[in-house]
């Protein structure tokens, strides 16, 4: 792993934030939701802010830039410096004029952080409209100019496309040709490449470094991602609840974190070696799916569209107590093949049993009392509960509709409960009153007390932090282990699906590319496809959990 | 593009047939005689009947319902029963009126309810906003022909600025017509620019809480390009679909207002002639008002694509 | 169907829907806009002396054959010419005719005098007025009379029209005299050929004013122009009678849906006229110098309740009387106009101030009602509190007051009512129906008629006792009828009068109808206009209109 | 049995409710609006107790007076009480708001969760709700009034059919896009019925933006009733309602604006509470506007 290792001795700090305060507006009692920050970030300097999520990142970043929602928070003290300018002393003009001059921000979600029904071209211009006065050809070619410099592909037709045209990666790029056509002192990156594929994502991270090495830029870096701050920080800060953790330069950081907090961070990050490979009894198989298909959108009477083949011709099988994963990025086609397995959606073709028997074709009435054997756990914690209905509600729901008796049915959910590590008195609460990670136990422990042959964890634990996340899939494999039941786990996260799977399937436009063990899979990998995941893998050189180089422990 | 308009003026068949179905069998049902109407206060039953036959309101309801329809295909709305004058010429000479008020209406509620309602939203929580959202809600509290009569009283009879009432044509006399219409469109506008305030703060509510306004803000853009060039063209479509829907609210305020400062549109025509059993007319004036309302509508849809370049048929 | 309807459609196929409303869309906004600044709109019609009048309601049917609706007399009035028309003293003078008498007073000979012409050039002809006079008698009740014992009616040359008789029929000039409510009006023998179930769409007349078709709307407002070539009478005119002199160029009436915005109009000098103005809004009009309120029909309006004489319990007499006897005028003027001005407490059938007024048998009606005698008559009756279905129109402001007054009274009285409100176009349907009060039928309706659409027994409509084929409410009453037949045969004013008298007790005595008393509509000017005619119909020839 | 922390619990909601305007920061307006809607709701309730006159008793030498000790607001074209008639008249107009609100809603949730399940019967109804919709509900309502007769019934049909449709579309679009959501899909996979998820999941997700649509149906009511009665095709003047009182008043406007001033006064301020607290709840219940909040 090569750390960046940039010295930034006697380089005058361009933005120095100090014993910044920020709390709710109009509730000056209420605990403030950043509590005395500071930092300086150099030119040419790359600070990684990181933390989980209600840390307080974006919020010191939206301070800097003035763009706090002032109906909700308000900064009560401290002093935010760009180079001598103390930002909190500027109006609301002056901090317009600064903007995208001396400092400028790239938000998260490119699809979103652009206007969708204006050109992106024009866009891009705008910020010269607002600053510069040279003539309108001049303004062109400055756009064109920066559109090339982010490596945009025929910027004349990109020049006049909307924001829905491009794609995720061509998006953020817009962004950051936006956020430093005016060469400004200070980029704000929040989370820039979290909702990017992984390829994408190392794509941009490079372009972000190129663009900081040549123009001198100081970047303040936002992410939850170790991964990414071993690629590109110069320096780290950690927050927790509104407060500065740890500050250290990256490698020493990442060898030798000093805090507890940073250190259980650290240890959380599942590595991207594969699990040790479990012995495989001849068991029978749990689920077996052959040649399974999914076509959307055939053309019907006056519509003529192309129909989108999500799924094709994927087969699998797993064994009772085994997990298989399947990784892929965006639009692989993993989420419909696990929508079909549990029949949310009819297949187009193909065979699905679960044991011996046939679900693919069966009525939905006829399939219903089947449904008992594979059930399935969501992303969204927050919309896989039915927010009106206490968790007790929720747990008895399947049992009730397979004719268990009630009173049974709430004793059993207490056991489940228990078993997710959840308080007994959680039965008669309402899911609002409940982490998202907590949450996501309960998600479970519905499939569970069903009793399933088969669960389906589609992205299960992809909208937790990594610490939440670590406890959850400690949690699925416990149940595995007393339970014997065969998970058909989905994720994009090569990292997650290293830790809990012992077969891998990776897909890519619907298709099956690479099928085989865990270990043969991410350790030797042969598709090309597959190879560009890992490749792609930030910091997977990185043993964050011993706090050491990957090979290291081979070696 | 092209195929959507067309499946879409398709789907208006089903509709508009479901409507003159449903509108000829109300009013053949309703007790309510046009022969009554006409022959007047000394009429015997027998002479009522014979006017009846003469007018083919004997004949079973499929004949009639069919020689309607067959006529309507032929580009004929009937013959006013009561008047004994084409229907298509009735509505044509009263048409204009009622259109030139409401377009007048449409756009004085857009000018005046559009930058309402983006202040309003921009100024969320504040006294502006507080004016605005009451004025929106006392606009819809307020029956239409209350608000005609006070401006009636307040603007034409303790100010005498504006005339009482009636209508001239635009091309007759377009300083007459101003005069005579301002009265009328404010009134009807009040529902209307209500709505559009209401659906125009929402829906910029919701567009300035989106992450492009903050990536404008960050750009350094000044607030009037973040409201009206980024998130006012965001906020458009349910703004359009609601000056759409509310067609139908200028429809019944048409209604009204028309009787309130007596403009001979067709609004009073059609209440006129459902009070007087009309049904040629009646028949006419729905099955014209649905299709007005059903294409003004496909027209908004149609027109989303202008706005919102994602949106594509 | 009939063929002026068919002609009609086939222009309406013609011209189409969408060409009709496309053609005008011309004159639509984009017109207006571009000759906004110009004022060539206005540049016409500034020495034109328009008369701008608010009428009672908008002319819809133009057929004063077809129905008795006022608004369509009075239309009639302005583009058709009469016969023989009745002046200030109810006498019959002649209009377009002269006539005489033969000694049997069976033969009927009229001469049209000089000059008269159709608005499309052609000369009045004797075969006009008979063709007219034919379907105006299948009609009329009056008319039905006369031709009832008309041997025949026939133009003996252009000029002169003879009418032979069986057997004498006295009032026959006083019928074609008469201005109410289908008066016989001259038209093209063309149009007259129309079957008089079929309604006329020819504005051809013969009147002091032409109809202008272009500016025609149905409901809205409609336009007279002078007819240059009418010679009118050199009499001076007298109600319906005398010289129709024309002092303006164009008349336009126009509905206003509400007497306020009328009056408001009036004030602003936006409209010159206003037929009917509401009692109780005269006050608003005191202050002003530029408006007169007046009355000029100076017989104005009686209100009457009808009963249902086929079901329980009116068509019992006794129960009938009771119910009279609990009303009181006074209580139903009052409510309904107000002003003790502009009403009259007046229990004759046909109307007071007119020659055959007689209050006979009306004490209780116009002494405030007898609800204690009311109680016991009803007890007397024999009553089983059968329910009276009481139509209430809702619409209409001059008959919205007596059925709640009178639901009131017979109430107190001890009836059990069910007042119905609906509309008025629903009354006029109802009221046909002949079925059980339970099932669409009815016992109880009110309604007004102008004074001198009732003041003779040959032309009131409720006086007539031929059940079936009578007015609603269907009395059979053999009495009556040969009560009326002995009025015809009476010849002179005094004998009539001792006819009428009996009738009136008659009716009343049966309960036949409850006359609910008389009231004055007041009408509205503008001072500019004068010399303006006191006339039961409003007429708007001789008055002139000052700069 | 019930220990401290459940007793709390179960006190939570009421203590949520009781704290909502402020933890919602509300202002006054909602809270005035339901005072004012309180006390228009109890006057007209309890109208009969206090009335000093029977509101159809015609005086018919004191007609259009104004207020005197005896008639306290003055008296109305044929001498009624106009104090007595415009609180009757809340009653009645209240009832039709109420009513048609309920009416619409009620089928308007049958008829949606229908068409929102049943998937062949969505075609059909969605086209005869379509076709409704594009009926001017004014004209509809006028005929339909015409066809019935203006007695109370009618006239809250006459409202209540043109909401209808609104109120379908607004429930089957819940319905759709509930069905979306993950925990809908979980019941599906828990092997819940199609109707046990309709009744259970989707429903009660529709309360909510019915609530809100029901308090606006029940304020459109009110004055779509005063429209109608005011084109003539409203209920009889022997029911008085606000809506009638003013049509007849109307006549009077220059000689006796009071006529329409009260009820007009009363029925605005109904209206604008039944509005504004409509608007208070729909701010509560919109998810989106509470993450803002948050």
């Amino acid at each position: 792993m090569k750390f960046s290792t940039k010295s930034f001795e006697g380089i005058p700090p361009v933005l120095s934030i100090e014993n910044l305060t920020v709390g709710l507006t109009g509730n000056p009692g209420a605990k403030p939701v950043l509590n005395g920050i500071s930092f300086k970030i150099r030119a040419g300097e790359t600070l990684c802010l990181v933390g989980e999520s209600g840390s307080g990142k974006s919020v010191t970043s939206l301070a800097a830039m003035g763009l706090l929602p002032k109906s909700a928070l308000e900064v009560t003290g401290g002093k935010i410096l760009l180079q001598d300018r103390n930002l909190l002393d500027l109006n609301g003009r002056q901090m317009r004029d600064m903007r995208a001059r001396h400092l400028s921000m790239v938000f998260q979600e490119p699809m979103t952080a652009l206007n969708p029904v204006m050109r992106v071209g024009q866009q891009i211009e705008e910020v010269l409209n607002t600053h510069v006065k040279i003539s309108a050809k001049e303004k062109k070619q400055r756009v064109l100019d920066i559109m090339e410099q982010v490596h945009l592909p025929d910027v004349d037709r990109i020049y006049r496309s909307y924001p829905h045209q491009l794609s995720g990666g061509q998006r953020q790029r817009i962004m950051i040709a936006m956020a430093l056509i005016l060469e400004p002192q200070l980029l704000i990156a929040d989370e820039p490449t979290t909702a990017l594929d992984v390829t994408t994502q190392r794509q941009i991270l490079s372009l972000i470094a190129e663009l900081q090495a040549k123009h001198g830029t100081a970047v303040l870096f936002i992410t939850h991602d170790m991964g990414v701050v071993a690629e590109i920080a110069d320096t780290v800060q950690v927050m927790k609840h509104g407060e500065l953790v740890e500050q250290a330069p990256v490698e020493t950081l990442l060898r030798n974190p000093q805090m507890d907090y940073t250190r259980k961070l650290l240890q959380a990050v599942p590595s991207l070696t594969p699990r040790p490979a479990r012995e495989t009894a001849p068991v029978a198989s749990a689920l077996t799916v052959q040649g399974l298909r999914k076509v959307y959108g055939s053309s019907g009477w006056l519509v003529n569209r192309e129909p989108t083949n999500a799924a094709r011709d994927v087969s699998f099988e797993i064994p009772r107590g085994r997990t298989l994963g399947i990784v892929g990025e965006s639009g692989s086609g993993k989420s419909t093949v696990a929508r079909c397995i549990m029949r949310l959606i009819d297949p187009t073709e193909g065979s699905v049993k679960v044991g011996d028997l046939e679900i693919a074709t069966l009525g939905r009435a006829a399939l219903r009392p089947h449904r008992r054997h594979i059930q399935i756990v969501f992303q969204d914690p927050f919309r896989s509960l039915n927010p009106r209905w206490t968790v007790g509600r929720s747990l008895v729901e399947g049992p009730l509709n397979c004719g268990e008796d009630k009173g049974a049915a709430m004793t059993r959910a207490r056991e489940l409960l228990a078993l997710v590590g959840l308080p007994p008195d959680a039965i008669d609460r309402y899911p609002h009153q409940f982490s998202g990670g907590q949450r996501q136990r309960i998600a479970i422990a519905r499939a569970v007390a069903m009793e399933p042959d088969v669960l389906v964890a589609d992205e299960a634990v992809s909208a937790l932090d990594v610490s939440v996340q670590d406890q959850v899939l400690k949690l699925l494999d416990e149940l595995q282990q007393k339970l014997g039941i065969a998970i058909l786990f989905i994720t994009h996260d090569l990292r997650v699906a290293a830790q809990i799977c012992d077969d891998v399937l990776v897909m890519q436009k619907g298709r099956v590319v690479e099928h085989d063990t865990a270990a043969n899979v991410l350790g030797n990998p042969k598709h090309p496809y597959t190879k560009a995941l890992i490749e792609a893998a930030p910091g997977r050189d990185w043993d964050f959990a011993n706090f050491r180089e990957l090979n290291a422990a081979s070696a | 593009m092209i195929g959507y308009i067309f499946r879409r003026v398709l789907a208006v068949i089903p509709v508009i047939t479901i409507v003159a179905v449903f509108v000829f069998l109300l009013l053949r049902l309703t007790p309510g005689d046009p022969a009554a109407i006409i022959a007047g206060d000394a009429a015997t039953p027998a002479q009522l009947e014979k006017i009846r036959t003469s007018l083919g309101l004997n004949d079973p309801l499929p004949v009639q319902f069919a020689t309607w329809v067959k006529h309507l295909f032929q580009g004929d709305l009937g013959i006013s029963l009561i008047s004994n004058t084409s229907v298509s010429s009735m509505i044509a000479d009263r048409i204009w009126p009622t259109i030139n008020i409401a377009v007048l209406t449409i756009i004085l509620s857009v000018l005046l309810a559009v930058p309402m309602g983006v202040l309003a939203a921009w100024r969320h929580r504040t006294w502006v906003d507080y004016a605005v959202m009451s004025f929106s809600v006392l606009g819809f509290s307020v029956p239409v022909f209350v608000i005609g009569y006070i401006f009636i009283q307040v603007f034409s009879i303790e100010l005498r600025w504006l005339p009482v009432q009636g209508y001239t044509a635009p091309s007759q006399d377009f300083a007459k017509f101003l005069s005579k219409a301002i009265l009328p469109c404010l009134t009807l506008a009040t529902i209307y620019v209500a709505l559009i305030a209401r659906m125009t703060r929402a829906s910029m509510l919701e567009v300035l809480g989106e992450d492009f306004v903050r990536t404008a803000r960050a750009k350094g853009v000044s607030e009037t390009v973040v409201l009206f060039r980024h998130a006012l063209q965001n906020a458009a479509v349910p703004i359009l679909t609601i000056i759409g829907t509310g067609f139908a609210l200028l429809i019944s305020g048409v209604v009204v207002t028309e009787s309130v400062f007596n403009i001979p549109g067709i609004g009073r025509l059609t209440v006129d002639a459902i009070l007087a059993r009309d049904y040629p007319v009646i028949q006419a004036m729905i099955l014209l008002t649905s299709a007005l309302y059903v294409f003004i509508n496909l027209l908004i849809d149609v027109s989303y694509s202008l706005i919102d370049p994602r949106i594509r048929y | 169907m009939l063929s002026v309807r068919n002609r009609v459609q086939d222009q309406a196929k013609l011209k189409g829907v969408w060409s009709g409303i496309t053609q005008r869309a011309a004159s639509g906004l984009i017109a207006g806009a571009l000759l906004a600044g110009t004022g060539l709109g206005t540049a016409a019609q500034a020495e034109e002396k328009v008369i701008t009048a608010v009428m009672h309601s908008g002319l819809r049917v133009v057929d004063p054959v077809i129905t008795t609706a006022h608004i369509v007399r009075n239309h009639a009035y302005m583009i058709y010419d009469v016969l023989v028309a009745v002046d200030e003293n109810f006498t019959p003078q002649p209009q377009m005719a002269s006539w005489e008498i033969s000694d049997d007073k069976k033969v009927y000979t009229f001469t049209l005098r000089d000059g008269l012409l159709f608005h499309d050039g052609a000369p009045v002809t004797a075969a006009d007025a008979v063709a007219s006079l034919k379907r105006w008698g299948q009609k009329d009740s009056g008319g039905q009379l006369i031709f009832d014992v008309t041997e025949s009616l026939e133009a003996k040359d252009d000029k002169t029209l003879v009418w032979t008789l069986k057997e004498p029929y006295a009032p026959l000039i006083d019928t074609i005299a008469k201005q109410s409510a289908l008066p016989p009006f001259i038209m093209p023998a063309s149009v007259a050929a129309t079957p008089v179930d079929t309604s006329i769409s020819s504005f051809v007349g013969s009147g002091p004013f032409k109809f202008v078709e272009t500016e025609y709307q149905p409901g809205v407002s409609v336009t007279y122009e002078k007819f240059q070539e009418y010679v009118p009478r050199s009499e001076p005119a007298s109600w319906m009678a005398g010289g129709k002199v024309v002092n303006v160029d164009k008349v336009k009436w126009v509905t206003m849906p509400d007497s306020q915005t009328s009056i408001n109009a009036l004030l602003s000098s936006e409209i010159d006229y206003m037929e009917q103005v509401p009692v109780d809004l005269l006050p608003i009009l005191e202050g002003s110098d530029e408006v007169v309120a007046e009355v000029r029909d100076p017989l104005g309006y009686q209100t009457i309740g009808r009963m249902n004489f086929l079901y329980p319990p009116f068509d019992n007499v006794k129960v009938r009387k009771a119910a009279m006897m609990a009303l009181s005028q006074e209580d139903v003027l009052g409510t309904l106009i107000g002003n003790p001005d502009y009403y009259k407490v007046c229990g004759a059938v046909f109307g007071c101030g007119t020659p055959l007024a007689d209050e006979t048998g009306a004490e209780t009606l116009i002494n405030g009602g007898d609800i204690e005698g009311a109680k016991k008559a009803l007890a007397e009756s024999g009553y089983d509190g059968t329910t009276v279905v009481l139509m209430q129109p809702t619409d209409v402001p001059t008959i919205s007051a007596q059925p709640i007054v009178a639901a009131q009274a017979l109430r107190n009285a001890g009836f059990n009512v069910d007042m119905q409100p609906m509309d008025w176009q629903t009354l006029v349907t109802r009221r046909a129906s002949q079925s059980k009060p339970s099932e669409g039928g009815w016992n109880l309706f009110f309604t007004n008629w102008g004074v001198p659409e009732i003041n003779t027994p040959l032309i009131n409509p409720m006086l007539n006792g031929r059940g079936d084929e009578a007015w609603f409410g269907w009395p059979t009453d053999p009495e009556l009828e040969a009560l009326r037949k002995e009025f015809i045969r009476a010849e002179t004013p005094e004998e009539q009068l001792a006819v009428a008298k009996l009738i009136q007790a008659h009716a009343l005595d049966v309960v036949n109808y409850i006359p609910l008393g008389q009231y004055l509509s007041p009408q509205a000017r503008s001072t500019k206009l004068v010399d303006m005619i006191p006339s039961p119909v409003p007429v708007f020839w001789n008055v002139k209109k000052e700069d | 049995m019930t220990t401290p922390s459940q007793a709390v619990s179960h006190l939570q909601p009421v203590l949520r409710i009781l704290s909502l305007p402020r933890r919602m920061r509300l202002g006054i307006g909602p809270m005035i609006a339901a005072v004012v809607l309180l006390i228009i709701v109890l006057a007209s309730l309890f109208a009969p107790l206090y009335i000093p006159h029977d509101p159809l008793a015609i005086d018919a030498l004191h007609r259009l007076k104004g207020p005197s000790e005896t008639y306290p607001l003055g008296t109305d074209a044929f001498g009624r009480d106009l104090f007595s008639r415009v609180v009757m008249g809340g009653r009645v107009s209240l009832f039709i708001g109420v009513g048609a609100a309920l009416v619409s809603v009620g089928l308007g949730l049958v008829i949606g969760l229908v068409s929102g399940f049943f998937r062949t019967a969505d075609a059909v109804i969605m086209r005869i709700m379509d076709s409704l919709m594009a009926i001017p509900s004014i004209l509809l309502a006028i005929a339909l009034v015409a066809l019935n007769g203006p007695s109370l019934w009618s006239v809250i049909c006459a409202i209540t059919i043109p909401e209808i449709p609104r109120v379908v579309r607004l429930v089957r679009s819940v319905v759709l896009t509930s069905r979306e959501e993950p925990y809908v899909e979980a019941a599906i996979a828990l092997g819940s019925s199609m109707p046990k998820i309709l009744w259970q999941h989707l429903m009660p997700n529709t309360l909510a933006p019915l609530t809100v649509q029901g308090t606006y149906i029940c304020a459109s009511a009110i004055l779509v009733e005063a429209i109608l009665s005011f084109l003539g095709a409203g209920v009889s003047t022997e029911i008085p309602t606000w809506g009638n009182i003013m049509a007849e008043g109307r006549l009077y406007f220059q000689i006796k604006p009071m006529l329409i001033f009260w009820p007009g006064l009363m029925l605005s301020l109904c209206i604008l509470s039944i509005n504004l607290l409509g608007d208070t709840a729909r701010d509560l219940l919109d998810p989106r506007l509470k993450k803002r909040e948050a």
